[in-house]
């Protein structure tokens, strides 16, 4: 593996990224499974870097489950993006920051449309305007949340107080990154590095003083494929899809597994159990699993974040063999003990501030 | 299914790296002319069996070089060795004596229709 | 018999997701569908391609094309700039429009996602509802997920959410004024049309194979089209 | 008849003009733009579809060049060019002028930079070379891995920046699919006991004895042909490539390992005929080769009076194609001589 060829397309794929003033619009899966990492990306956003990062109490979905569910016709989904855009006009912001791989694709895909199509901007402009009498300004910038702290992954290193090394033998941790199909498969060009060689989390990771492995089946599916896993009768095709993943990465002896999209870690992380329960078979050095992290997460954890403020108590396969590996001190009585009072609703960080 | 309801999917990609290619290379020695195949379907498309069981030579041939074995064994029972497909071919394979030899060699690996 | 083709180019994404295919197979050589299913993308779009409508009805009802997964991988490689992911959801809306959906086992299934996600679009505007997901449905959510559900409050909290509360945050309760605006969107749009197509289709279905359909989850109907699996859509 | 021509473009079509025309009487400019002539031709060792060697071929067109009539300036490259009343001014990227009664465009073509397939990884994984890279190692005798052991099984990727919109090609360079095979029984004379795989979408052997070369690979070398498109190469923790393509005529998915993956790289218009292209306004097709005055019957004929096209500058052709299309190129200009008044 050469690396100077893989540096020479990141340097091609470069995207502009807003430097302030994002307009934040929430993920369905990162709400309901992996809501700590939403909380640390603002507290990293608002807290860290001091930016202004707004959020509309009347935004919605994207309907991008429903959409690629096939229950959501193309209009209506174009319809309730448009409303969003209204949102953040209304606001007075321009930077869509949305927290989701789906949405981010969704919106590309809609802004890429209406870009070859402008009749259909034009319709669902009318359509929006008839359903709730709202007007709005397309995205001057969108760039998803991984973008920004993409972006802002060396001011985060300058605050690190734990980095991505085995503190044991000083070595990198070994870093698998999974960056979710709807980042660039559709549109490399609006990814980081790409839709081969993605340099999002690599550069995180790089930043952070991890290794990112490259492994075969790197750029498959997680298995999702929204009806896929929403019906039992096809989950046999979700978890197949990640198990062909792990075995392929399994004789790399991955530490961890650092995603992109909403879903794909509840899936890395959950079918490594199911794939237990079934056949008994257990990835990771001494069995222990291969923990799965959302890169928010993984941003709290240098940034020194208490791992149960940043949500790894939700995760099915443990994290803590990464968490001592890094010598991040943990109090493991506190993991599932829900009598620990925390008021992190009051946390600054999560009040919108102009 | 257990408590999940469901099993996980096998995989249908062609492996190239576990197949077994004895079949093939048992026909190429004898029949070389099995090697030339274009995959052009003249042999499929004048076929008689072809047009009332959905048998395909062109299709036996790849598979049988790929070492996707089950299909073609069972397949080839099909064929009525009839040779009208010989006629046709435009690289010369004597495509009647490759479904003999073929025969022939499911017998000697002990492949059985199933 | 309607010309399905001159339908589906009503559809945008058939638009940009169809140029001349020269069957080179790239798409399927990396399709998680076709790696698992009975299922191969470049023929699909050789078949639309050909215009066939014979062909294409029989698409239409069939399982082949609930398969694909969406994850797009097929447009980054495709040499002739076709998407065959967008021709599916093309195929995939007519097919509920015209009811083909409910001839299909794999097609049957749009009821089960329509009842859920479908659903929590319209009652909380959010595509997954915390209280919706569980164990019964979703076993291999795993141990954890009981224990979150069991404590989703105290859970959540901790983790700065803003559970069913006003003003922004995390699972906020989305005031009814913008709920409002969703479903007025959904109205105009055919949003709701798709979903009483599904709808009605279904039923139709459910009294063709003697199941008990009502409101919801909980009926003969649903159970059948969440669980069955022939078994014939994989190797 | 002392007319003198400048032969922009020093390969197998600007050789084989430029002897034409000294050979006709005129005297001759030849620029080329590297410090030897001869072109792509040095880069090759056996040619298709006879594997003879190329230094043959190389061998006739210096004889045809050693004439007295013909100037030969190397390491030099032409930066612009136009037409000024009844002669031709040309500039070398050093801003020396030349003045020509005639000029003829003999830029060639470029390799398709393999790295721009990106899911190929040339230039990341480490046994991923071009056609190009693998005639290197014919020249020196051996095929290696990095590692230096001997492959056991190569793939050879057909259409590599041919026929293909995401790199802005939509033509077929024609001449891939006949190197493909030339190569692929090339590495079983090397190595009689490695497996060789073509994938491909389509086996175009339009010329002559190209055929009957495919037969050959698969009668008597045992070449495995599978049709379709690579989709992607990956490297495996044994510094193997996995190959993801369809098997179209099983109709099925299929994955295999292999040691050494060969890119077929296509033709692209050359970098320098792209930059006199745009400097001095002469018409580019929507492939980016000039773009004669009629495909049909004024193929060597461009956009500007006195200027001529020779060989791939214009589309993809093999040797045999460039020698005869530098010669109607002479054809052409003896011509125009005719038919211009002093």
């Amino acid at each position: 593996m050469k690396l100077e060829g893989k540096k020479a397309i990141w340097s091609e794929y470069q995207k502009e990224i807003a430097d302030d003033h994002y307009f934040y619009v929430r993920s369905c899966v990162r709400q309901n499974f992996f809501p700590g990492s939403e909380t640390a990306f603002l507290k990293i956003m608002r807290k860290e870097l001091k930016k202004d990062v707004y959020e509309h109490p009347c935004h919605t979905t994207c309907t991008g489950i429903g959409y690629h569910g096939d229950i959501v016709p193309v209009e209506t989904a174009m319809t309730v993006v448009a409303r969003q855009f209204s949102l953040m006009t209304e606001a007075g912001y321009e930077n869509l920051l949305p927290s989701c791989i789906t949405s981010f694709g969704l919106y590309t895909e809609i802004l890429d449309t209406w870009h070859h199509f402008p009749e259909v901007e034009e319709k669902i402009r009318k359509q929006l305007r008839k359903a709730t009498g709202r007007e709005f300004e397309k995205p001057k910038n969108l760039a998803h949340a991984s973008d920004v702290i993409f972006k802002f992954r060396k001011e985060i290193a300058v605050k690190a107080k734990f980095k991505l090394i085995n503190k044991n033998t000083g070595e990198p941790l070994k870093v698998v990154d999974h960056i979710g199909c709807h980042y660039a498969k559709m549109f490399p060009s609006k990814g980081i590095g790409g839709a081969e060689y993605p340099y999002v989390l690599a550069g995180m990771v790089e930043e952070w003083g991890g290794k990112v492995i490259d492994y075969p089946e790197r750029r498959h599916c997680c298995g999702f494929g929204f009806r896929q896993y929403l019906v039992q009768a096809n989950r046999g095709f979700s978890i197949a899809c990640s198990k062909e993943k792990f075995e392929s990465m399994e004789p790399f002896k991955p530490d961890m597994i650092i995603t992109n999209c909403p879903g794909c870690p509840m899936f890395l992380d959950r079918w490594q159990y199911v794939i237990n329960e079934m056949e008994g078979k257990r990835y990771g050095k001494n069995n222990e699993g291969i923990p799965v992290f959302t890169y928010e997460e993984v941003a709290g954890l240098v940034l020194g974040y208490d791992p149960w403020d940043l949500g790894l108590q939700m995760h099915q396969t443990d994290c803590e063999p990464v968490l001592d590996k890094m010598g991040i001190e943990y109090n493991p009585d506190e993991k599932r003990n829900l009598s620990v009072k925390v008021e992190m609703a009051k946390d600054s960080s999560l009040i919108n501030v102009r | 299914m257990g408590k999940f309801g469901y099993t996980i999917s096998k995989g249908r990609q062609i492996d190239w790296d576990s197949n077994d290619r004895r079949i093939a290379d048992y026909i190429r020695e004898r029949e070389p002319s099995f090697k030339v195949c274009i995959a052009c379907g003249c042999c499929s498309a004048t076929c008689t069996t072809g047009n009332f069981t959905g048998f395909s030579l062109r299709e036996l041939n790849i598979l049988l070089h790929r070492g996707e074995n089950d299909k073609p064994r069972n397949d080839i029972r099909k064929c009525m060795l009839c040779g009208k497909c010989s006629l046709v071919c435009p690289r010369g394979v004597n495509t009647r004596n490759v479904v003999f030899v073929a025969k022939q060699a499911f017998k000697k690996f002990d492949y059985h229709a199933v | 018999m309607e010309n399905y083709f001159e339908l589906l180019k009503q559809d945008i994404r058939f638009e940009e997701g169809l140029n001349a295919c020269m069957n080179c197979g790239v798409c399927t050589a990396i399709c998680p569908a076709a790696e698992f299913y009975n299922y191969d993308p470049r023929q699909i779009v050789d078949i639309v391609q050909s215009g066939d409508n014979n062909e294409v009805e029989k698409l239409l009802k069939s399982d082949v094309i609930w398969y694909c997964g969406e994850c797009m991988s097929c447009k980054t490689r495709c040499p002739r700039g076709n998407a065959p992911g967008l021709i599916i959801m093309a195929l995939r809306g007519l097919s509920q429009e015209l009811g083909f959906f409910v001839e299909s086992e794999k097609g049957r299934q749009q009821l089960a996602v329509k009842r859920t996600v479908g659903q929590w679009i319209l009652d909380h505007g959010y595509c997954l509802y915390l209280e919706g997901v569980g164990t019964d449905l979703h076993p291999e959510q795993g141990p954890v997920w009981d224990w979150i559900q069991d404590n989703y409050k105290a859970v959540f909290h901790r983790l700065g959410a803003n559970y069913q509360g006003e003003g922004p945050g995390i699972l906020r309760k989305i005031p009814e004024e913008a709920m409002e605006e969703i479903r007025k969107i959904f109205e105009i749009t055919g949003g709701n049309r798709r979903y009483e197509r599904i709808e009605f289709y279904s039923k139709k279905k459910a009294e063709e194979l003697n199941l008990e359909l009502d409101e919801g989850i909980d009926n003969e109907y649903f159970k059948h089209i969440y669980k069955t699996n022939n078994g014939s859509h994989t190797k | 008849m002392d007319k003198h021509v400048v032969v922009i473009g020093g390969g197998v079509a600007g050789m084989e003009a430029a002897g034409q025309l000294a050979d006709a009487g005129f005297s001759v400019s030849l620029v080329e733009k590297d410090s030897v002539t001869g072109g792509h031709l040095n880069d090759w060792y056996k040619l298709f579809p006879d594997r003879r060697n190329s230094s043959e071929v190389k061998k006739y067109l210096d004889s045809k060049v050693a004439s007295k009539a013909i100037r030969i300036i190397t390491n030099s490259y032409i930066e612009k060019l136009h037409h000024n009343k009844n002669n031709i001014e040309l500039f070398t990227q050093e801003g020396v002028e030349l003045t020509a009664d005639a000029v003829i465009i003999a830029t060639g073509f470029d390799l398709f930079k393999s790295s721009r397939k990106e899911e190929y990884g040339y230039g990341i994984y480490d046994n991923v070379i071009t056609s190009a890279d693998l005639e290197a190692m014919f020249k020196k005798g051996k095929i290696t891995l990095v590692n230096g052991k001997s492959p056991e099984t190569v793939g050879i990727v057909h259409c590599v920046g041919s026929r293909d919109e995401k790199v802005g090609n939509f033509y077929c360079s024609k001449l891939c699919c006949v190197t493909a095979v030339k190569q692929a029984i090339e590495i079983k004379e090397h190595l009689s006991d490695s497996k060789v795989f073509c994938f491909y979408m389509d086996m175009r052997m339009g010329g002559a004895h190209y055929e009957e070369l495919y037969r050959e690979a698969q009668e008597v070398w045992g070449v495995n042909f599978i049709r379709g498109k690579v989709s992607e190469a990956s490297e495996s923790i044994n510094n193997r490539l996995v190959v993801k393509v369809e098997d179209t005529l099983a109709g099925r998915p299929l994955k295999i390992e292999l040691d050494m993956l060969v890119l077929m790289a296509g033709m692209e218009m050359s970098e320098g005929g792209g930059r006199i292209a745009v400097t001095s306004g002469l018409h580019i097709g929507e492939n980016r080769f000039f773009s004669p005055a009629d495909h049909h019957y004024a193929n060597n004929i461009s956009n500007i009076k006195g200027v001529f096209y020779a060989g791939t500058c214009t589309a993809p052709m093999n040797i045999t194609e460039t020698i005869s299309h530098s010669r109607s190129a002479v054809a052409e200009v003896i011509d125009y001589f005719r038919n211009v008044k002093d």
